[in-house]
């Protein structure tokens, strides 16, 4: 049954930020250089192919984008150009705007102004709530930044409520969010490029077998480290890493966090490691996307500044508050966490579940499925040469 | 023949040939063969000394042949022929032995080598016994030129040979000049306008002195041979009479060009069946007006172009085209001109962008985003009508190579690539002209790599598409290539005849004909009156097909008579 | 001391002569055995040419032109190619072995195939002995 | 005047009695040779012996119409003894011009004829093994057969020959001809034509007379004359039908072509060529309308026996003369 190519893809694409995939004429070079191409996966070219011919369903079950890192390096020996790095990330823009229902991710990465308008009322809206609750509903004082009367008390009990509540809660309310949000995305990725197949949908077997990779790719990212080139890939371990212990921090230790007279050296260390690395590693990114000294920060979409701009923000409020903290300046550096919120919130609630955020779900499940698929072939393959030659056929 | 005294002379070339073979014994074996007067070994022959050695020899011993046993004759014998010429001896009663390339340099026992030296040497002896003289004859160049065809080839060509002072008849069949170029819009790679190219030719064809357009006109006959052609041109008058007239020319250049392929023989492609499916040629006539636009009258979003229609497969043409991947390429620039945001797919075999500025015009055309889709040699693409539900006209069904899969592709029009082919009448005039046609009717040059641009018939010249598809650049090279040719030779004035030609003799031939059809160069006349056959010398190149074939041994090869290689086995076995 | 045959080469003068004449200049050495002569073309060689040799004595005949399609004059050696299997046939009638006569085609580039030719068909005439053509005429003197 | 009267004798070798039925076939015309002429001997139309002949003197006789091959020492000694005995001595046919039908056997080893007539011969009874002995002796009698050659000779290859008259039979017109010219030149009222000319035949080949319509050739394939509708305008050739015309002397009148059958060479090669059958390779083959070794396989696949057709009568002229399978 032949496969309706749609002429138009290729240009819905260019939103995405593809550019120049028309160029390639399909020599192959950029599939000879990638370490992660061959056998049944010969891309970015079939990416490519596929694109060039708006083949929209083959590309919708598609995961191949997600297997690639942009080291750059097919890009940097296409003989005409053809970017087919650049192709393979803005196909997974394309695929993250695919997976999300509510159609936001579509909105931000074909508007910036959308993306930018969203975070800035968030933001807004946050430091409001924030600012409400820190006066009027708490009663507490700017003058106070933790302990009896904080203005923002993290985990212990606030007016009343049982502890744990104050921002901890919010986190906690705003995790979930994002979790139904990702997740039913998530289950969306799962059923374009696993369930609509009956081979891949209930082999559960394969499943289990393959269930490690999940956590295992998620924690050391060592099929990035597999590229020829390293620096890239040690630039995002440092940022992944930094970023998982903040979050792990700001869940489960947040009453530690705001360090009261003595510091919790066991928790705080972590933070300030974690802090060092997201901003070290997000300056160097913003350095390179503005000189554009390697292949992948080339051509950079506004969702990579954003991203970018909010990790700076973060990262640079949450230090900022602690120090002013422990310089006795408790009103600023209440003012310091309420900003410190107002990037935090769009982050999670935006970016991670609607942007460029998102991959950190998507890719590893990427490769779970992929080595899911694989053990389905050849389990496939093994049944084919049991079977008697006309059966085979037939098939 | 008066008595024979023949002169022979063995070079050592410095060590070359005595370092293994033993001249001495090969000069004394000479010696003693019949005719034989004089025999020496020299350092080198084709020194000036050795040449004198042999001129004087001549005076001296009055030799009226000489054997030269030295290297190759493909390398001396114009020198030796030269030096009996200096002495008044008939340059062709020399015979040379090649005992250098094919003796003392490929073998190294002295014994053999000297032995075989011996053998050739005495074959030359007996063979030279047996030469003729036989004189160079010259004859009269014509300066005037027929060219057959009014195209950008015939009209290049023409403007050369005219500007040369020559006089030039170019019989255009049509009721204007300039063939197919002037049904193109824009040309490929650099998007210039073909018309804007041919409108100064054409006008300075017309006012060209030197020129005689003949429209509506075709040649009827052609006579004679190379500097001295006689043609008969007939050509219709408005009336609906016609007006013969004979033309005397030295040279004829044909330049009748190609016919396209005719798109309705491939029923995949529903030409003529469906209403939006059209020829490059007709493209051609919108993008001159300058809509593109489907039957209905309404801009197409979607048009797809294929490639190799009638090119390149087993059914039709084998061969390539050759200017179609351009075309298309330029076609998909010229769309998306005149129907902006419309989205152009090119399905080919493979992208043959040989030529100066194709491969980057190719790049160019990826650019502006054309999706190439890539079929299977004989595997062609099957064009339909699309259902109602589909936002276009027609679907294309590719079994796309590069992916592996088996698409459909939108298009409201189709175009097709229609490749070359020769004019349905080019047996006719190949005959008329006396050159050949190879299995797809083009015109066979004289060398396909060497001499692509003679026939095998001396003076008559092939230029432009009717030899091969090529595109205008390789057409107009070809077509002033032979103007160049020609103009060589009416610089001479004189055309010089080859002593070595084929003879029959007529008391001999007793007209079997079989001689007729074996000759190239069509240089085999049969008399019907006298029931015999006869061969124009001029035209003769001296290959010996027809000596050898001649059941009566009615023909005679002048310079490699019966007698003479004969004699030559006689020699080498002796 | 072995039978030394003695083997007359016709060869055309633009491909195969030339070829002969390459071997030369590259120095590639090959069997003494055969003798050549030139011709324009192999359309010239005659099948008289031939047996005129095998029975003024050669142990062999080597017929060599340009490859099919590169003729110097266009088509000459399809001639030769069309009266060589009928030659073949009028020799085997007559008894002659099969490899005492041969053709092949020696562009003007190949030396070296020429002078390996010429060795391989050393070799076979070698092996097959002298022509049987003396003997046998000798033998009918003998028997009146 | 019966001194000035010619000494003629007329006599075969291996032949099939129809050159003297060609000299017989001149009908009155013989009268007039028995004017001018002593027929000394000819048995098959008059009489004599070979005592008689060995009894004449040496050039005793004028001229010797010699017909037939020599295939046995029988034809030589008698071959011999007329060229002994004759001043003209001439090969009258084809068989002893160029060796002829007989000379076909020359293609087959003589075993394997023998074989073939006493033994294999399928009108032979079975078990019958009668083979003749070349010598036995009856009550004390020995008694000789001629002896069998190996292989038959034209009678140049034997004798020195005078004059050739070509043609299986000669035409008759053409052997009075001849006749004629001899009587002339040796009655001294005309010069006698050079040693070794063929006489009663002409310079060029057949196509010169054949009325058939020739044109360019080129062939396919070729046809038996029984195979295909011929049209009987057309050169044979043309057809398909291998004809040998176009490589043999003129003279016998185009009696095969002109009855519809394939010219068969019995005229012998025309002037100056060396070899027919080579001639004839050279010639048939070069017009075959085909440039790829398997189409020129096919065309040729469909000329059965060539070399019988192409040396049907010269075989022993042939410079190879006979078959070299050892």
């Amino acid at each position: 049954m032949a496969i309706r190519a749609n002429p138009k893809l290729i240009d819905e694409l260019e939103a995405y930020g593809a550019q120049d995939v028309s160029k390639c004429y399909h020599c192959g070079n950029c599939s000879a250089t990638c370490p992660f191409s061959g056998g049944d996966t010969v891309f970015p070219r079939r990416a490519m192919r596929q694109l060039q011919m708006g083949l929209e369903s083959k590309l919708d079950s598609s995961l191949d984008p997600w297997l690639c890192y942009y080291c750059g390096e097919c890009s940097d020996d296409c003989p005409r150009d053809a970017e087919p790095g650049e192709t393979m990330m803005s196909l997974r823009r394309w695929l993250t705007a695919r997976y999300d229902w509510t159609g936001i991710s579509r909105l931000f990465y074909r508007s910036w102004k959308w993306e930018l308008a969203a975070i800035i009322v968030a933001a807004l809206l946050t430091g409001a709530g924030f600012l409400l609750a820190g006066f009027y509903l708490g009663g507490g004082d700017i003058g106070v930044y933790n302990g009896e009367n904080a203005f923002l008390p993290a985990g212990d009990s606030w007016y009343g409520l049982p502890t744990g509540s104050g921002v901890h809660l919010f986190d906690w309310i705003l995790a979930a969010v994002l979790v139904f949000f990702l997740g039913s995305n998530c289950v969306r990725m799962w059923w374009k490029t696993m369930g609509k197949n009956p081979y891949t949908r209930w082999a559960v077997g394969a499943y289990l077998r393959r269930l490690w990779v999940l956590p295992a790719h998620f924690v050391t990212q060592m099929r990035y480290a597999k590229c020829d080139r390293k620096r890239p890939w040690a630039v995002h371990l440092v940022l992944m890493l930094s970023y998982l212990t903040m979050l792990v921090l700001i869940m489960f230790f947040l009453g530690y966090m705001a360090s009261g007279p003595e510091i919790d050296w066991r928790v705080h260390i972590f933070g300030i490691l974690a802090t060092v690395g997201l901003l070290a590693t997000t300056i160097w990114a913003m350095r390179g996307r503005m000189l554009k000294t390697e292949t992948q920060y080339q051509h950079s979409h506004e969702s990579d500044w954003m991203f970018l701009t909010l990790l700076v923000i973060v990262a640079g409020t949450g230090i900022l508050q602690f120090g002013l903290h422990r310089a006795g300046a408790d009103a600023a550096a209440n003012v310091a966490y309420v900003v410190h919120l107002m990037g935090v919130v769009p982050m999670l609630a935006l970016e991670v579940p609607f942007s460029k955020w998102s991959h950190l779900a998507y890719r590893p499940l990427a490769m779970y499925f992929a080595d899911v698929r694989a053990d389905v072939e050849t389990a496939k393959a093994k049944q084919r040469a049991a079977e008697p030659i006309g059966a085979a056929q037939t098939a | 023949m008066d008595e024979q005294r023949i002169g022979v002379y063995v070079c050592n070339c410095g060590t070359n040939i005595a370092k293994v073979v033993d001249c001495d014994a090969v000069v004394e074996a000479s010696a003693s063969l019949p005719g034989v007067v004089v025999a020496r070994p020299y350092k080198y022959m084709c020194s000036n000394p050795g040449q004198e050695m042999i001129v004087a020899d001549i005076t001296e011993h009055d030799l009226n042949r000489v054997v030269v046993a030295a290297c190759s004759p493909r390398m001396h014998e114009p020198t030796f022929r030269k030096a009996l010429q200096k002495a008044g001896v008939n340059p062709y009663f020399l015979e040379m032995a090649n005992i250098r390339e094919q003796c003392s340099w490929v073998h190294h026992d002295p014994v053999e080598a000297t032995d075989k030296a011996k053998a050739l040497t005495r074959a030359a002896a007996l063979r030279v016994a047996r030469h003729e003289p036989l004189e160079r004859r010259s004859v009269d160049m014509c300066p005037n030129t027929l060219v057959i065809g009014g195209g950008i080839a015939g009209m290049s060509a023409a403007l050369d040979l005219a500007d040369a002072g020559g006089k030039v008849y170019i019989v255009e069949r049509n009721d204007h000049l300039g063939g197919n170029v002037a049904r193109v819009d824009l040309t490929a790679p650099y998007l210039d306008s073909a018309s804007d190219m041919l409108t100064g030719r054409v006008t300075r064809v017309v006012e060209h002195g030197n020129i005689d357009v003949l429209l509506e006109s075709e040649v009827k006959s052609l006579e004679g041979f190379v500097g001295n052609f006689h043609g008969g041109i007939r050509s219709k008058l408005h009336d609906g009479g016609v007006v013969d007239q004979e033309v005397d020319i030295g040279s004829v250049i044909v330049a009748t060009g190609y016919k396209e392929f005719d798109a309705g023989r491939i029923t995949h492609y529903g030409y003529g069946k469906l209403p939006n499916v059209i020829t490059s040629f007709e493209l051609e006539k919108m993008l001159r007006t300058g809509r593109v636009e489907t039957k209905e009258g309404g801009a197409p979003q979607y048009v797809a172009i294929i490639h190799c229609v009638g090119s390149r497969n087993l059914e039709f043409h084998t061969y390539c085209s050759r200017v179609c991947c351009m075309t298309a390429l330029k076609y998909a620039h010229e769309i998306k001109a005149a129907v902006p945001g419309c989205y152009v797919s090119d399905v080919y075999i493979d992208m043959h962008a040989f030529g100066k500025g194709h491969e980057d015009f190719y790049r160019r055309s990826s650019e502006v985003k054309t999706l190439f889709l890539m079929y299977e040699k004989n595997d062609y693409p099957v064009v339909r009508r699309a259902e109602s539900k589909d936002d276009c006209e027609m679907l294309i069904e590719v079994n796309e190579k590069l992916s592996g899969e088996t698409i459909e592709i939108p298009a409201d029009l189709v175009v097709l690539m229609v490749g070359m082919e020769a004019r349905e009448d080019s047996e006719e005039v190949a005959r008329l002209v006396n050159i050949s046609c190879d299995k797809d009717g083009w015109f066979i040059e004289s060398h396909p790599k060497l001499d692509p641009v003679a026939t095998t018939t001396d003076g008559i010249f092939i230029a432009g598409a009717c030899q091969y598809p090529k595109d205008i650049p390789d057409s107009v090279a070809q077509a002033r290539a032979a103007a160049g040719r020609i103009l060589a030779r009416i610089a001479r004035g004189q055309l010089e005849i080859d002593a070595v030609f084929a003879e029959v003799d007529e008391d001999r031939c007793s007209g079997c004909r079989i001689c007729n059809d074996l000759c190239p160069y069509s240089a085999i006349e049969y008399d019907e009156e006298k029931g015999r056959s006869h061969v124009i010398s001029a035209l003769c190149k001296a290959c010996g097909a027809c000596v050898a074939a001649c059941p009566s041994s009615a023909i005679t090869a002048r310079h490699f008579t019966d007698a003479q290689i004969f004699a030559q086995i006689e020699g080498v076995l002796a | 001391m072995t039978f030394e045959p003695t083997i007359v080469g016709f060869l055309c003068n633009w491909c195969s002569y030339t070829g002969a004449d390459l071997a030369g200049t590259s120095r590639i050495q090959y069997a003494p055995n055969v003798r050549i002569i030139r011709v324009m073309c192999s359309a010239r060689i005659d099948p008289t040419f031939v047996l005129k040799a095998l029975t003024d004595g050669a142990d062999g005949v080597l017929i060599c032109g340009c490859h099919p399609g590169d003729c110097h004059y266009s088509e000459g050696n399809y001639k030769m190619m069309r009266r060589f299997p009928l030659l073949k046939t009028l020799l085997a009638d007559y008894g002659i072995e099969e490899e005492r006569v041969r053709l092949e085609w020696v562009s003007a580039s190949e030396g070296q195939r020429f002078a390996d030719i010429v060795n391989d068909m050393t070799e076979r005439v070698r092996a097959l002995g002298p022509s049987p053509i003396k003997m046998a005429l000798a033998h009918d003197m003998a028997e009146r | 005047m019966a001194d000035t009267k010619l000494q003629l004798a007329i006599y075969w070798g291996a032949a099939c009695g129809g050159c003297d039925v060609s000299i017989l076939d001149t009908n009155e015309f013989i009268l007039e040779v028995d004017k001018v002429a002593d027929i000394r001997l000819w048995p098959i139309a008059a009489d004599g012996k070979y005592a008689d002949v060995e009894a004449m003197a040496d050039g005793e006789l004028d001229v010797a119409l010699m017909n037939g091959a020599v295939r046995n020492s029988e034809n030589e000694y008698i071959c011999k003894l007329l060229r002994q005995k004759s001043k003209i001595f001439v090969a009258y046919g084809s068989c002893a011009y160029m060796g002829g039908i007989p000379g076909l056997a020359n293609l087959v080893p003589r075993t394997q004829i023998i074989e073939c007539a006493y033994l294999t011969n399928p009108s032979i009874e079975p078990g019958n093994r009668t083979v003749p002995l070349a010598e036995c002796s009856v009550n004390g009698y020995t008694l000789e057969i001629p002896k069998f050659y190996d292989r038959v000779y034209k009678l140049d290859q034997i004798v020195d020959v005078d004059y050739y008259v070509p043609g299986c039979p000669p035409q008759p017109d053409q052997a009075k001809a001849a006749i004629l010219a001899l009587v002339a030149a040796l009655t001294g009222q005309a010069d006698p034509p050079p040693k070794g000319a063929v006489v009663g035949a002409y310079e060029r080949a057949l196509c010169d007379d054949c009325p058939r319509e020739k044109s360019e050739k080129k062939i396919a394939r070729f046809y038996r004359p029984w195979e295909i509708m011929q049209d009987p305008d057309k050169c044979l050739m043309e057809q398909g039908i291998f004809c040998a015309g176009m490589a043999t002397r003129s003279g016998c009148g185009v009696r095969c072509p002109n009855s519809g059958i394939p010219c068969r060479g019995c005229y012998g090669p025309a002037p100056g060529v060396l070899d027919q059958g080579a001639k004839l390779v050279s010639a048939v083959a070069s017009i075959i309308d085909s440039k790829d070794p398997e189409g020129i396989e096919a065309a040729l696949a469909t000329l059965p026996d060539f070399t019988s057709f192409a040396n049907r009568y010269s075989i022993p002229a042939s410079p190879l003369q006979r078959s070299h399978r050892q």
